[in-house]
């Protein structure tokens, strides 16, 4: 199992009686898109932030290439090599998109305690964050104001920022979200050519995207993992049809 | 719409030219003035780096400013009675060097404003602005029940302290140093807003979460810019004092804290020289209205609520037509 | 700041035009915020005493200081600095004088204080171009304790605010007064609420109760205590019992004795004088503050007569000699420049539906304070 | 020191915490709701004193000094409202902050010029002045019993009001979600100046009642203001029942500090020396309480958690 990078055994969260996750173990290995799928209320949002630290676990642990980070705060995590991207885009508005990407490339930088120079003269941090824009096709737009991009741009955005860390795994929350059929195209392949650089974990309502991405899928239910396999293996699961079914009927 | 740019060259030759033009009409007070505007001003940046970058709404920043007064009072009042200020391991001799003086209030704010960052910035919101002028409050009763060094009358030193080379208390003079104080102050601010940590920090005050999963720690960020910023203030406190030769608690009031606030917001929050025009204008209006009237304090109250309600983005905002950063 | 200081000051000369003006005083005193009653009074009574005068060559300049420290300062810079005076005063409160005065006379200014009399000035800090009209600070305390010693009272629970002036206040009180003390407390510097005190006076066994609380706290504390009960007798230095605070105590401080060193019924020529001019002009009766800058002018008023404010050397012997009609009719200089007087105590009293004072006796005859003797000037 | 003496003491906390409930009632309730910081609510506290003052020179009657004061308060608070606060609901609470510290400079310097620089006289009733004797011997001011018993009042009928009415629901449901209330068909700008209102009716009763023992003057409100604001910090913003007991721990810490800390430090001190320090430790004491509790919980006592 040396090819796992990230890994979750038995984590488990409550928010007094209800139980948001219980005994999670999924698997993220190199190479791969593991897609996390569920009904609303599922679990999939609690999931997350257990992973990259945002909330404590009760119980279970999270490893990251080998290394138990169950323990380490959200920025640990993030120095450890996770890149994480949010629903709802969480970005800095007021200040330029480039801003955005050197934030990220400073975080990876590990220095943040320059006081004299300015942070966009520094040729190391703007290599990599311009670099990061232009995969993402946002080099054009490197200097606007970041409240002036369009809700597309800034999923990509989002992404981009990520990708300023070279995390060792992705863990990416609803990147379609809100985006039309083209974007979600346009999504789609640029994840797709991704997972060659790192795995993504991939939380996604787009069922169409999930299908077309992912390697392996996880349904959760309930707070729980009912079902893991490959897409074809999902796709006749009948507890995943029930729990499908029941929210469709 | 003027170029930000403009409006800061404009500002900061303005508040050179005006006491140089009072020293050619031998106008020796509107120098005084000139100086009390750019010190004020000096706190009030010192501030806008924790709030204006930072986010950090401090309603006690009157602490530091008070400590960096009664830096300059204690050491000044032992070197006048010749006294060395006895701590028991360690004695202490006075001083009437500014240099000295601006040393220990740097140092001793930075200490308090580490102590106070560290439990304050637990909180957040309004529960921050009330803790911070909880710690102000602290000073303030502490000050001005301590006899030893004056209680609520306060200190008095007779001659203002002395800088190499310089004679203090040429009215010129003094202010040259004031300003030359405060044009560093604004470079610090500048070069810091630029800088990977200002960028972080204002990063910080808008996305905490996305500052986090880049993998640094925004807590961090902000105690550091709380500690820069309270050294900053003190600094400016100690040349308050220094300004009017005399310290007292009231240095440490929350009146003084809102004060700061409000110079900040009249000229534009987060903005390089927000402070500096807020500070001048205080200062003019303070003068010119209290002259015309005792009751110049509702006219300074519409004023302010003219600006907040109209101008956001204070008046740099409205000569630019731009809004500031949003705390 | 272009602001010429023209704009800046109410000024008299200016009406009858400013080139006739040969000595100009400058007048730094609360005028708005808390507190601004003091300083009212004491501005009207030193701008009464000027216009009776019917001298046209002083220019007085008046100032407010919203009683803050840092603004009295630069008040005095632009006063000195700008507007040249040669005498300044107006100064109410203990803390803005240590801020002003010092600086101010080494500049070679003359200061008169209508109203505050740190002890720091009155001794090792005392100046020769500064003169205190109304009292050493610890003065009316001091008098309080000899009138407590004078009735008999045994026992006193004192208090005072936990500030320098309040500290200067009880140990006033306890170097007159001879008997046991039964609680010493400190309370805290603008405090409304003594019911926690009023409870520990009923518990202490006392037999009278010495108390300074300035302003807002004076009212509370009068009222809270006679609604407590607690029926002790309360002595107190003037400043509780004046008459812009009488009325907003009302009932409650009837019968209390108090000290100070003027009263509107001390009997001579001048007082009487100055107490119908005083209530013909403003239309509401005289405060002690009113007295002490009335007073004031008359002094400066007195040296101007005898030497201009230019010989320095002469205007401030003619000052020392203090040859002015005082409202409390003897008055002398002492040493320090502070002033050798009577001291009274007075009953609260009601004289129709107004508040007032009324004399019962002296409490210190021709009293000096206890710094002169460490003063070198 | 005797039991009766502490009693009383704790009596006097209790009065003192009850007096700040009902300032920091409106003020939590403004700031739930809203979510507004308004600086100026001791001005409305200010605004209740005077008028109360006014009219009880005019007609001799304290109830009728107490309605004019609830009246001049709300009347004040509703102006307010709709000229100035009602564009702050959605500012930052730096530009809440600003703004309603202007209205203390224009509110307190309005007053001056319309009242004067002195003092107003307010006082007891007669039927309420005096001591009267409790049991075990001790011996009470009949008007702080009186307060401490409309304070009571007043929070029980907060809760009622809160809890158990129709327009309580309306105002709780406004606290969680403003576009939920709006959907429910209520006038959601009308119910904030009606919140206001009450607010500022709290504080003016409270002046009212306080003022008869204290000093009816300009600048009385901004101390207890700040009180007011230290409890409802300790309590958790927006939360009455907070509200309620922050109040009496810091009428309570007050209170007790004052009379107990110089006593503790006579234990180790010199009798002067132990009142001045124990004075000075105790003007700070509520200030300490408050950052203790936010540095244990960073919400207050009963706030919601972030």
């Amino acid at each position: 199992m040396s090819d796992v990078i990230l890994s979750t055994r038995n984590l488990s969260r409550s928010f007094g009686a209800l139980k948001a996750t219980r005994n999670i173990s999924i698997d993220l290995r190199a190479g791969e898109i593991h897609a996390v799928i569920g009904p609303n209320g599922a679990g999939k949002s609690t999931l997350i932030e257990q992973i990259s630290g945002g909330l404590r676990s009760d119980s279970g642990t999270v490893h990251l290439v080998g290394r138990d980070v169950s323990a380490l705060s959200t920025q640990a995590r993030a120095r450890a090599g996770l890149g994480r991207t949010f629903q709802i885009s969480a970005l800095a508005m007021e200040d330029t998109v480039l801003e955005n990407a050197l934030l990220g490339a400073l975080g990876q930088s590990g220095r943040p305690w320059r006081f004299w120079r300015a942070a966009g003269e520094d040729r190391d941090l703007r290599a990599r964050a311009t670099a990061a824009l232009e995969r993402v096709g946002l080099a054009g737009v490197a200097d606007q104001v970041t409240a002036s991009l369009s809700h597309g741009q800034r999923r990509q955005l989002e992404v981009a920022v990520a990708l300023t860390l070279s995390p060792r795994a992705f863990v990416m929350d609803e990147p379609m979200a809100g985006l039309g059929a083209e974007g979600s195209r346009v999504m789609t392949d640029f994840l797709d050519g991704l997972r060659g650089e790192a795995p993504i974990l991939l939380v996604e309502h787009d069922m169409d995207a999930v299908f077309a991405l992912a390697d392996r899928i996880s349904v959760l239910v309930y707070g729980q993992v009912i079902a893991t396999g490959t897409v074809a293996e999902i796709r006749v699961s009948r507890e995943v049809k029930e729990a499908y079914l029941g929210e469709g009927a | 719409m003027i170029g930000e740019r403009y409006i800061n060259g404009l500002v900061l030759a303005g508040f050179l030219a005006v006491p140089i033009w009072a020293l050619a009409m031998d106008e020796p007070f509107t120098i005084t003035l000139a100086t009390r505007a750019s010190v004020l001003a000096m706190a009030a940046v010192g501030l806008n780096i924790a709030l204006g970058i930072g986010g950090l709404v401090s309603l006690g920043h009157a602490v530091f400013f008070g400590l960096g007064g009664y830096a300059m009072g204690i050491l000044a009042h032992h070197a006048q009675t010749h006294a060395a200020l006895d701590l028991g391991f360690l004695a202490i001799e006075g001083s009437r060097s500014m240099p000295v003086i601006w040393i220990t209030a740097v140092t001793v704010s930075a200490l308090a404003a580490l102590l106070i960052g560290l439990l304050s910035l637990r909180t957040t919101g309004v529960y921050f602005i009330m803790i911070t002028l909880a710690f102000g409050q602290m000073f303030f009763f502490f000050s001005i029940s301590w006899s030893a060094y004056g209680g609520e009358d306060g200190l008095s030193i007779y001659v203002r302290n002395g800088f190499p080379g310089l004679d203090t208390l040429v009215p010129i003079q003094f202010f040259g140093l004031c300003f030359t104080a405060l044009c560093a102050a604004l470079l610090l601010h500048w070069r810091l807003r630029a800088s990977p940590f200002g960028m972080a920090l204002n990063a910080a005050r808008q996305v905490p979460r996305r500052v986090e999963t880049v993998g640094l720690n925004p807590m961090r960020l902000k105690l550091l810019a709380f500690v820069v910023s309270g050294a900053v203030t003190g600094l400016a406190g100690a040349l308050f004092a220094d300004l009017n030769r005399f310290v007292s608690p009231t240095m440490f009031s929350w009146q003084l804290s809102g004060e700061l606030i409000v110079l900040i917001i009249i000229g534009g929050v987060g903005r390089l020289m927000g402070p500096v025009i807020g500070a001048a204008l205080f200062v003019a209006l303070e003068h010119f209205l209290g002259g015309l009237t005792d009751f110049w304090h509702v006219w300074l109250g519409a004023i302010l609520l003219l600006i907040v309600l109209f101008a956001r983005g204070g008046l740099i905002g409205i000569l630019t037509g731009k809004d500031g950063p949003r705390v | 700041m272009k602001l010429k200081s023209l704009a800046l000051s109410v000024t008299l000369a200016a009406l009858a035009g400013t080139a006739s003006a040969d000595t100009k005083i400058g007048m730094i005193t609360t005028l708005s915020g808390g507190g601004a009653g003091l300083g009212i009074d004491v501005r009207d009574g030193f701008m009464l005493a000027v216009k009776q005068s019917g001298r046209d060559d002083i220019e007085v300049v008046i100032e407010d200081d919203q009683r803050k420290p840092d603004i009295a300062v630069q008040l005095a810079d632009k006063m000195i600095q700008s507007e040249k005076v040669d005498i300044m005063t107006g100064i109410i409160w203990s803390n803005l004088a240590m801020a002003v005065v010092p600086s101010a006379v080494s500049q070679g200014v003359f200061y008169l204080s209508p109203n505050a009399g740190p002890s720091a000035l009155a001794g090792e800090g005392c100046h020769r171009n500064y003169f205190n009209v109304a009292w050493q600070n610890d003065n009316l305390h001091e008098a309080a304790g000899a009138y407590a010693n004078g009735v008999g009272y045994g026992n006193s629970f004192i208090l005072a605010p936990n500030y320098p002036a309040g500290k200067d206040a009880l140990t006033g009180y306890k170097r007159f007064f001879e008997g046991e003390l039964a609680g010493e407390v400190y309370t805290q510097l603008g405090q409304t609420d003594y019911a926690a005190e009023i409870a520990q006076i009923r518990a202490s066994g006392a037999d009278s109760v010495f108390f300074f609380l300035p302003g807002g706290m004076g009212i509370s504390f009068l009222k809270q205590y006679a609604d407590s009960g607690v029926d002790l007798p309360v002595v107190g230095p003037a400043f509780s019992f004046d008459q812009g605070i009488l009325q907003a105590v009302g009932g409650a401080a009837l019968g209390v004795v108090n000290t100070s060193q003027w009263n509107k019924d001390i009997d001579n020529a001048t007082n009487a004088a100055f107490v119908e001019s005083f209530e013909a002009e403003y239309g509401r009766l005289p405060s002690l503050y009113a007295s002490q800058g009335f007073d004031t002018a008359n002094l400066i008023l007195s040296a101007l007569d005898r030497a201009g404010v230019d010989d320095a050397d002469a205007f401030r012997a003619a000052l020392r000699a203090a040859e002015f009609d005082s409202t409390r009719g003897d008055f002398a200089f002492g040493p320090n420049h502070h002033p050798v007087q009577t001291i009274y105590a007075r009953e609260v009293v009601q004289e129709g539906d107004v508040f007032t004072n009324r004399i019962l006796g002296v409490a210190l005859e021709n009293h000096s304070d206890a710094y002169a003797g460490d003063c070198e000037m | 020191m005797s039991a009766i003496l502490i009693i009383e003491q704790v009596l006097n906390g209790l009065q003192f915490g009850v007096m700040l409930f009902l300032m920091a009632a409106g003020l939590t309730l403004i700031f739930g709701v809203m979510g507004l910081i308004n600086l100026a609510h001791g001005s409305l506290y200010m605004v209740g004193a005077f008028a109360a003052a006014a009219v009880a020179g005019a007609t001799g009657s304290f109830v009728l000094a107490l309605i004019a004061a609830l009246a001049a308060a709300a009347c004040a608070g509703t102006i307010v409202e709709i000229v100035v606060i009602r564009r702050l609901y959605r500012a930052a609470h730096l530009d809440q902050v600003l703004a309603t510290f202007a209205l203390i400079l224009i509110f307190s310097e309005g007053t001056r010029w319309v009242f004067g620089s002195f003092p107003l006289f307010l006082d007891i009733p007669d039927y309420l002045s005096g001591p009267i004797a409790l049991p075990g011997g001790i011996e009470y001011p009949l008007y702080r019993l009186a307060l401490i018993g409309a304070g009571v009042l007043v929070a029980v009928e907060l809760w009622w009001l809160t809890s158990r009415t129709r327009i309580g629901i309306q105002i709780r449901a406004g606290e969680n979600d403003r576009e939920m209330i709006a959907a429910l068909g209520v006038d959601i700008s009308r119910l904030y100046t009606l919140v206001f209102a009450m607010g500022a009716a709290l504080a003016g009763l409270a002046g009212a009642l306080v003022g008869a023992i204290q000093s009816v003057q300009v600048g009385m409100g901004e101390p207890v203001l700040i009180l007011a604001f230290v409890v409802i910090v300790i309590g958790g913003i927006g939360s009455i029942k907070g509200a309620f007991i922050g109040s009496l721990l810091v009428g309570l810490t007050d209170t007790l500090g004052g009379v107990f800390l110089p006593e503790l430090f006579k234990v180790f001190m010199d009798v002067g020396a132990a009142t001045q320090t124990g004075s000075a430790l105790a003007s700070m004491a509520v200030y300490i309480l408050m950052s203790v509790v936010l540095i244990w919980r960073p919400t207050g006592l009963f706030g919601m958690r972030a």
